[in-house]
């Protein structure tokens, strides 16, 4: 049973005040008819359901009622930190290019 | 919801608290040592929900200008004005309690002055109500109730938590001597939160205190 | 002294001899004294058999003293307050007590499963895998009888008349265990300013010391220093102590659940009817101290199951903790110095003793000491096999490595060679070594690791400090006291520290009177012939581990499963390591690379009620009433539970049943006057200057041209395309509207609300706020509606086209101000009539009251589905599933294809299978027959023919009886449904066994063309 | 082929201190190349293995597990089996698992102590007890055994249970399935080892896959922790972890991994004679030939491979029991524990090729796994042999989520246990 830290209210709460939302950054396609419908079904549902670190939304449902980030463990429950929408979408890029330099 | 005693054929008063069907207005005592929790409903007051954007100058501004006072962006925070006190909730929302004679003035004069802001002025005053506890055994009473740390419930805070499986905010009111909670919550709930407060606060002695 | 023959008076008994308590097991009543348990007033009663063997029905005695118990369990009081599986190790005496067996049938004296018992060599671990398997129509007979045999006690048959809760706590740290590590830890912790928590799950705090008060700690005997810390933290005010109370499960980020037994210690006469009988504890620790201690390991050898063989710590808490001496001959069997303290105590106490220690050579230290006590010593020695049945009578010790009398003459010597000895005894007690309680510290992945010092699996005294998960005393495989202790402080300096905070004046004295011990054997089994137990709740003996092992089960996992070994409800406290240990040598590996199963919550076993605390009855999960709720009961309304809303469902008039109430309720609307409470339909403000574009988005209808004052149907897409809400909503102005949505979608659609606009779309100026609560609303329905509002509202222009139909008003109802639209969901003139919560009830009345001379009739939720069916309106949930698009329900009017953002769910409506034109699509249906009333849920076939398997084409969603079309109506989905309107080949409904022909029709069935409304 | 289990071997092997008693399956030496290789010695890839060998004629064939075998969501599920579910998809494919199921320790020589004593789906709403009609009816359309039962059919079958009016979630009603029941879950995985071993297959246990060698979209072999295999033809059956493993393979999952908890109380007398779910209070429950009442709970919302979830859910649960049968209030519960079930959006499972030549997947049982455990392998077997689905599982296949031909038993199946 977690205790997360929201980024509003900046206080850590227990897991019962909070939703899980979901994988974080699942990018609306900006334009759908666009896509084709196995690009369509990608979006929809396929997850990366990783076993490690995962970035992941939470909202404070009995509180603030905002929608955040957190970056968790599934394979041992640490959590990194959690961050609003906007920070975290700074974090989760810069890892990424990281990551993406380390690569090359 | 049983235990109802309304008479209709004489249907008075015209407003219903929601906790009224409780009768606690007849069962209300004054505070003694004989029980170890005091509680009673704080009915019909107003609660305004207001959001904005606290970082908006013309939104804060605004605000100010017909609170009084600059609108707490210190998180959880409350601060009292002539108007009554104004919890905030969220980085953009708060909410204004105030007695029901200043609901119109105060909707109507945020409304007025925010005209053109990006903002919500919304009475919810039909759609919660408040719950006062008090008494040496409260703080053991509300461990029953909700998983939030109340060592940190310091004064001039105001949390949303759970409250059994529904939630409450909570902040904690200065009477003096003796510190009292106080618990905001919606009206269709307010069945469930009595008897449920009512349940946890049985072992302890409960009572319903005079306000 | 003796007081009786077993039962022994001595200055550091716990129990009080000046108050005997009555009490009764298994039909015999029995005399305790206060602060017994009821195994020790038991065994002082000279009880020797308290249950039977789970598998071969073999008599069973007491072994332990604690929660490591695997025999003795016990069914407690009778009726609503009767629980089963107690073990009576732990049960604390009261006057009264009604104990009763869970096993032996008929008796405790003649088990039947004991004859069975005798062919136990044709029932060896998994053997029913192996066989009950012919013939095969023969398994449920097989099966009932292995049933009939198996489970300990009985179930309540009646509901629990006591009550739980639970109760939340933070702390700077947890000490979980209050004997001597756990003690010393708090009291440092106390010191420092911290605030602590201490949980003891006994009677009383001090654990082992309770049982050794002859040791000396700091120059004061161990009770004296226990008294005096205790004291010392009662003095604390940033310390709070809790007895009787276990911790049973440590989760995520340090979450212990502990559950505290309130009320089963006293007598029914002392029982509060308002306070609870256990209550769970939550706390949530930023540092835990585990000082969790050990459990002694007994030794496995022939027979070792006979009532009177028990582990030498039971012995010596039964001798020095409750003054009960378990016989008058002991002999004591070890492979490590811990017995010694209980032969020196218990010889002290006029026992006699006999020992016989593993180890060739032992530790002079002790040797002296009991010598000086007259004490015989085999030395080398172990015991092959108890004697006795229901009782030990003796034992036969064998040397370990027997001596050779040949080698002997040899070298011209004659000594005299012992390698078999038998010995007259009436009680045994045996000591491998300690286990370390590692079970919480494994609970969220913790894993103990194996001390050839301390021949057990343990955790390191800085268990997992990144967790806050700090280990002291026995746990951390420190068994001497003085070691343990100063460990202790240390380990528990370090955690203050890591708090910021440290510990005050420590100049606490901590030498004690121990002598030092020497090594210890590792030995786990003495080689026998006979049966010899590992797990004895579970009939596991070594030769079961042994087949095991040889059916290829090698992982410790495997062979856990396999045998069942630790699976009992002692969760192998005593069992697991030797098991371990006997798995390790038969399949030829270390102990540590066979390693342990894994240690799941709980520790010990916790009642549901514990578990639920205040979840149950009313106030199991919420429910949720309308301001009119009063008035509903007056009504004698009954109810339907719509998501945690409780909706007036019908409200019948003397003695109707629903049919005639809800007949009588939809005739009165459509021909006169009705109302309906629709407080609870979910409410959203929504405000900012791109509310049009961001409904344009949530909604699949167009909002761009509603003008202030007007309303609209809105449906609401998942982002598969499938129906997921709907709900009317208003105008009010061009940066403001109101939204409707299901009673059950309310939560579900502003949090997918606002979850769009804080993810994806941030840029939209727009605030939500749910309104749901704020607004009671009174649907007032019926061609005379229009006649009953105007009573109680003059400053709204009702006339026909000053206040058009999807039109709304802001005006005074009933003196009260109120927001009134004219929509409707019967199809009739209607007006929704929306107030303050707070006048909710006022204003209900004030319109029953207006209406009453014409006869107006309050409805709920049954006749509000039968009015809405009559118009082939659709119920989200009810006609949908999840599976249904908007086209599939014949509502492409309501899908604005052309709108310029692709609103959610747009894109899924084209996938090559949800475009399909030959979908299940919603139709009406009607019987023949228009007194039958179709099954909701009935599934639609072709023909009447009904052999499986059958093609279906769909089903009835939404059958009524229509009073006012005086016949049946329905609708449901037909696969191309759409294009099979009004054709004439009918099809057919299944359902009660039986096919009924329908025709598809439309699902419009009364007014089609909307006159109704527009008047 | 050894000898088989009976009673006269038990009576003879006990008279010799059973020393004679084979390995229930063998541990021969990973080969360095396989026709067919399944990743995951839980029930559904050992039986997938049985059904190759023995109705496709399959010689050569391996099964990987990266722990010891039955170790996963085989070992720490409730043992349900059922096959009332609603879409004629589903429904026909649990039918055929329940039909092998009923044949099955005879066929596999291993008595798995299938026990149909019935499950009771109840109602508590007026749209559940719709449901339940529709399932109920379509169930029989399908020849599937199922009844709609009121309260008091309810009442009268289980006398223990709670049919007050009074409750929050008041029992209306149940469909009844007389043939489903439960199944010893361990002897189910150790039975088909045993069985497919007894046909040459190789079981390594301890053995981890590291990574796949794919050569243009075409599988050839797998990196493990014991040395590389050769093979065209895997078939993966990893529950839990098929996201990690077909990550390997560079493929995309609709899954999402969960904790599902459940827990057991102390041995009771028997009380309990049949299977008792429902999906609104979240909890099911059912009594072990041992005595132990099996309960399940509701899922934990976030994703997880710890095989540890948050303790309200268990407390949820136990709340839910007490609502049904207030007299299990004292009971007392001995253990808990959790599993990692692979969800899917439609709640149904993939058995499917994939865009790899020679990669096929078996996994999305998410809460519903145990029950499908001979069908599962059996047409994952078919599947595998003909590169092509069975009949029964040809819905079943990944491309469902792009065309948007979901089977979605959510609707009516809730928690599909």
């Amino acid at each position: 049973m977690f205790v997360i830290n929201c980024p509003h209210c900046q206080e850590a709460r227990e897991e019962e005040e909070f939703h899980y939302e979901g994988e974080a950054f699942i990018a609306r396609p900006a334009a759908p008819e666009a896509e084709t419908d196995e690009a369509w079904g990608d979006y929809l549902f396929m997850k990366k359901n990783p076993k490690g670190w995962h970035w992941e939304m939470w909202s404070h449902a009995s509180a603030c009622r905002k929608i955040f980030v957190v970056k968790r463990n599934t394979a041992n429950h640490t959590i990194a930190g959690s961050w609003t929408l906007s920070e975290a979408r700074k974090a989760y890029d810069k890892e990424q290019s990281d990551a993406e330099m380390t690569k090359a | 919801m049983s235990n109802l005693e309304l008479n209709l054929s004489q249907f008075s008063p015209v407003m219903q608290s929601p906790l009224y069907h409780f009768g606690l207005a007849a069962k209300q005592e004054p505070m003694n040592e004989g029980k170890g929790v005091w509680a009673n409903e704080i009915a019909l007051l107003s609660y305004i929900c207001l959001r904005g954007d606290s970082n908006n100058a013309a939104f804060t501004k605004a605000a100010k200008k017909i609170l009084g006072e600059t609108l707490p962006t210190l998180p959880c925070s409350l601060i009292g004005t002539p108007w009554g006190n104004i919890y905030w909730f969220s980085p953009d929302e708060w909410l204004i309690v105030c007695p029901r004679e200043k609901r119109a003035e105060l909707q109507h004069a945020l409304q007025a002055v925010l005209v053109g802001v990006h903002s919500q002025v919304v009475d919810n005053s039909g759609g919660y109500t408040s719950i006062i506890l008090q008494g040496k055994h409260a703080d053991n009473v509300l461990q029953h109730c909700t998983v939030y740390n109340l060592h940190s419930l310091t004064e001039n805070k105001v949390v949303g938590t759970t409250f059994g499986k529904s939630s409450v905010f909570l902040h904690r009111r200065n009477d003096g001597q003796n510190s009292a909670y106080v618990l905001i919550f919606r009206r269709s709930f307010a069945d469930y939160i009595w008897r449920y407060l009512e349940r946890a606060a049985t072992p302890y002695g409960f009572g319903i205190s005079t306000l | 002294m003796r007081i009786n023959n077993l039962r022994i008076e001595h200055k550091h008994s716990r129990v009080d001899t000046t108050k005997p308590l009555n009490f009764t097991f298994d039909g015999k009543p029995y005399i305790g004294y206060q602060g017994d348990t009821l195994a020790s007033a038991l065994l002082a009663n000279n009880v020797k058999v308290m249950a039977r063997s789970f598998k071969y029905g073999r008599p069973r005695g007491i072994v332990g003293a604690w929660a490591e118990e695997p025999n003795c369990l016990v069914q407690i009081d009778v009726g609503a307050k009767t629980t089963p599986d107690l073990k009576a190790t732990q049960v604390e005496l009261y006057e009264g007590l009604v104990a009763g067996r869970t096993s032996g049938w008929p008796s405790l004296t003649f088990d039947l499963k004991s004859v069975g018992g005798h062919f136990s060599r044709f029932m060896p671990a998994g053997f029913y895998y192996k066989t009950f398997k012919w013939p095969a129509k023969f398994w449920p007979m097989y099966e009932h009888i292995i049933r009939q045999a198996a489970g300990y006690g009985t179930s309540p048959i009646v509901a629990d008349s006591e009550t739980y809760d639970h109760k939340h706590h933070h702390a700077d740290v947890l000490v979980v265990g209050g004997g001597a590590a756990g003690l010393l830890a708090a009291q440092l912790a106390g010191r420092s300013g911290a605030s602590v928590i201490l949980l003891d799950d006994q009677s009383e705090m001090g654990g082992y010391l309770l049982s050794t008060p002859n040791t000396t700690i700091g120059g004061k005997s161990a009770i004296e220093w226990r008294d005096s810390v205790i004291a010392e933290l009662k003095s604390l005010p940033n310390v709070s102590l809790f007895t009787r109370t276990t911790a049973f499960g440590l989760h995520d980020m340090n979450m212990i659940q502990a559950v505290e037994l309130l009320q089963d210690h006293l007598p029914h006469s002392a029982r509060q009817a308002k306070q609870r009988r256990e209550r769970m504890h939550r706390i949530r620790a930023t540092k835990v101290v585990l000082a969790t201690g050990a459990f002694e390991r007994p030794l496995v050898f022939g027979n070792n199951d006979v009532p009177g063989v028990m582990t030498v710590s039971a012995l010596t808490t039964y001798f020095n903790r409750y003054g009960v001496a378990c016989g008058n001959h002991a002999l004591i069997l070890t492979s490590n110095d811990g017995a010694y303290q209980a032969v020196v105590d218990l010889a002290a106490g006029g026992i006699k003793v006999t020992l016989a220690d593993v180890r060739d050579n032992i530790n002079p230290a002790w040797e002296a000491r009991l010598e000086a006590l007259g004490i015989t010593i085999y030395t080398g020695f172990g015991i092959s096999e108890v004697l006795g049945s229901t009782a030990v009578t003796g034992a036969r010790l064998s040397k370990l490595n027997p001596n050779d009398p040949k080698e002997a003459i040899a070298q011209g010597v004659k000594p005299r060679v012992i390698n078999q000895i038998a010995i007259e005894c009436d009680v045994i007690a045996s000591s491998g070594g300690l286990s370390p309680t590692v079970h919480l510290f494994c609970h969220d992945g913790g894993r103990p690791t194996w001390s050839d010092e301390s021949l057990a699996f343990v955790v390191s005294a800085n268990g997992r400090t990144n967790a806050g998960i700090y280990c002291v005393g026995a746990v951390t495989g420190v068994f001497g006291l003085q070691a343990g202790l100063e460990k202790t402080a240390e380990t528990t300096q370090e955690m203050l520290s890591s708090l910021g905070k440290n510990s005050k004046n420590q100049a606490v004295n901590l030498t004690t009177d121990e002598i030092a011990p020497s090594p210890a054997q590792a030995i786990f089994h003495i080689p026998t012939d006979k049966k010899a137990f590992v797990d004895f709740q579970n009939d596991v003996a070594v030769t079961d581990i042994q087949l095991a092992v040889r059916e290829n089960f090698k992982s410790i996992e495997h062979i856990k499963r396999y045998t069942a070994l630790g699976f009992g409800t002692d969760q192998g406290k005593l069992s697991n390591v030797n098991g371990f240990a006997i798995a390790a040598e038969a399949l030829g590996k270390s102990i540590p690379e066979v390693g342990t199963t894994t240690y799941r919550p709980a520790y010990t076993p916790v009642s549901f009620g514990a578990l639920a605390g205040a979840h149950v009855r009313e106030t199991f999960e919420p429910r949720r009433y309308s301001a009119m709720q009063s008035a509903h009961e007056k009504r004698n309304a009954e109810y339907e539970t719509v998501g945690n809303w409780m909706r007036p469902w019908y409200f019948p008039k003397n003695g109707e049943d629903m049919h005639a109430a809800v007949n009588r309720e939809c005739l009165a609307a459509r021909n006169g006057v009705a109302m309906l409470d629709a407080s609870t339909l979910g409410k959203i403000d929504i405000q900012g200057k791109d509310v049009r574009e961001f409904l344009n988005r949530v909604y699949s209808n167009a909002w761009s041209q509603l003008a202030p004052g007007k309303c609209r149907y809105g449906l609401m897409l998942n982002e598969a395309g499938m129906v997921m809400d709907d709900g009317v909503t208003a105008c009010i102005t061009d940066t403001h509207f109101l939204m409707t949505t299901t009673t059950g979608g309310a939560a579900n659609v502003l949090n997918w609300l606002e979850k769009w606009h804080q993810t994806e779309w941030p840029e939209l100026e727009v605030y939500m706020t749910s309104v749901t609560d704020h607004w009671a609303t009174a649907a007032l329905v019926g061609p005379k509606s229009r006649e009953v509002l105007a009573k109680l509202c003059s400053d709204i222009d009702l006339s026909k086209d000053a206040f058009k139909f999807m039109d709304w008003r802001d005006g005074t109802v009933a003196g009260v101000p109120a927001r009134v639209c004219r929509i409707s969901f019967s199809g009739e003139l209607a007006y929704e009539i929306n107030v303050d919560a707070s006048y909710g009830n006022y204003v209900w009345q004030e319109l029953l009251s207006a209406g009453a001379e014409l006869d107006i009739t309050p409805y709920g939720t049954e006749t509000m589905h039968v009015l809405r069916a009559e118009k082939g309106f659709i119920i989200v949930g009810q006609e949908t599933d999840g599976s249904v698009t908007p086209l599939d329900l014949d509502m492409a009017w309501a899908v604005g294809m052309k709108k310029p953002y692709s609103f959610l769910g747009k894109r899924s409506l084209t996938r090559s299978d949800t475009a399909r034109s030959d979908r299940k699509q919603l139709v009406g249906l009607l019987t023949d027959d228009p007194t039958f009333v179709l099954k909701e849920g009935a599934q639609l076939i072709n023909s009447a023919n009904i052999t499986p398997p059958v093609h279906m084409l769909g089903h009835v969603t939404s059958s009524y009886y229509s009073a006012f079309l005086g016949r049946s109506i329905a609708m449901g989905f037909v696969i191309d449904g759409i294009k099979r309107r009004d054709n004439d080949n009918a099809i057919f409904a299944y359902a009660d066994g039986k096919a009924v022909a329908v025709k598809i029709v439309s699902s419009v069935f009364v007014d089609a063309e909307g006159a109704r409304h527009n008047v | 082929m050894k000898k088989d289990y009976s009673i006269w071997t038990l009576l003879s092997q006990g008279l010799k201190n059973h020393v004679g008693w084979q390995p229930t399956w063998r541990s021969p030496e990973l080969k360095s190349s396989y026709d067919v290789v399944i990743i995951g010695a839980g029930g559904h890839g050992l039986a997938t293995a049985y059904y190759l060998a023995k109705e496709h004629g399959v010689k050569n064939i391996a099964v990987l597990e990266k722990g010891f075998l039955g170790g996963g969501n085989t070992a720490r599920n409730t043992t349900i089996v059922r096959s009332n579910y609603l879409w004629d998809e589903a429904a026909m494919l649990y039918e055929h698992s329940l039909k092998l199921w009923e044949g099955l320790t005879e066929d596999i020589n291993y008595n798995v102590m299938f026990s149909q004593r019935g499950v009771f789906n109840l109602g508590h709403t007026l749209q559940d007890m719709r449901d339940i009609e529709r399932r109920v009816n379509a169930n029989n359309l399908n020849g599937i055994d199922a009844l709609a039962l009121n309260a008091q059919d309810v009442k009268d079958r289980i006398p223990m249970i709670n049919i007050s009016k009074n409750t929050r979630f008041p029992i209306m009603g149940a469909s009844y399935q007389p043939r489903a029941g439960v199944a010893r879950h361990d002897a189910v995985a150790w039975g088909f080892a045993r069985a497919a071993s007894n046909y040459g297959v190789d079981i390594i246990e301890n053995c981890e896959v590291t990574a796949m060698d794919i050569e243009n979209g075409q599988m050839r072999g797998l990196q493990t922790n014991k040395g590389f295999i050769k093979t065209a033809r895997v078939g993966c059956v990893t529950a839990g972890h098929s996201s990690v493993i077909a990550k390997m393979a560079g493929i995309k999952m609709p899954i999402e991994s969960h904790p599902l908890q459940a827990f057991v109380s102390e041995s009771l007398k028997p009380i309990l004679d049949t299977v008792v779910m429902s999906n609104a209070v979240h909890g099911y429950v059912s009594q072990s030939d041992k005595g132990e009442l099996v309960i399940g709970a509701g899922i934990d919302h976030y994703t997880s491979y710890t095989q540890r979830g948050s303790p309200h859910i268990i407390e949820h649960t136990a709340a839910a029991i007490i609502e049904l049968f207030p007299m299990f209030s004292r009971v007392r519960m001995n253990r808990q524990w959790g599993g990692i079930v692979d969800t899917t959006p439609d709640a149904c499972p993939i058995i499917s090729k994939t865009k790899v030549a020679g990669l096929y997947f078996n996994c999305g049982w998410g809460t519903g796994g145990f029950k499908a455990t001979p069908g599962s392998g059996n047409v994952f077997a078919h599947t595998i042999a003909h590169d092509a689905p069975h009949p029964l599982n040809a819905a079943f296949s990944l491309d469902r989520f792009h065309t948007g031909h979901l089977i979605d038993e959510h609707g009516a199946a809730g928690v599909a246990h």
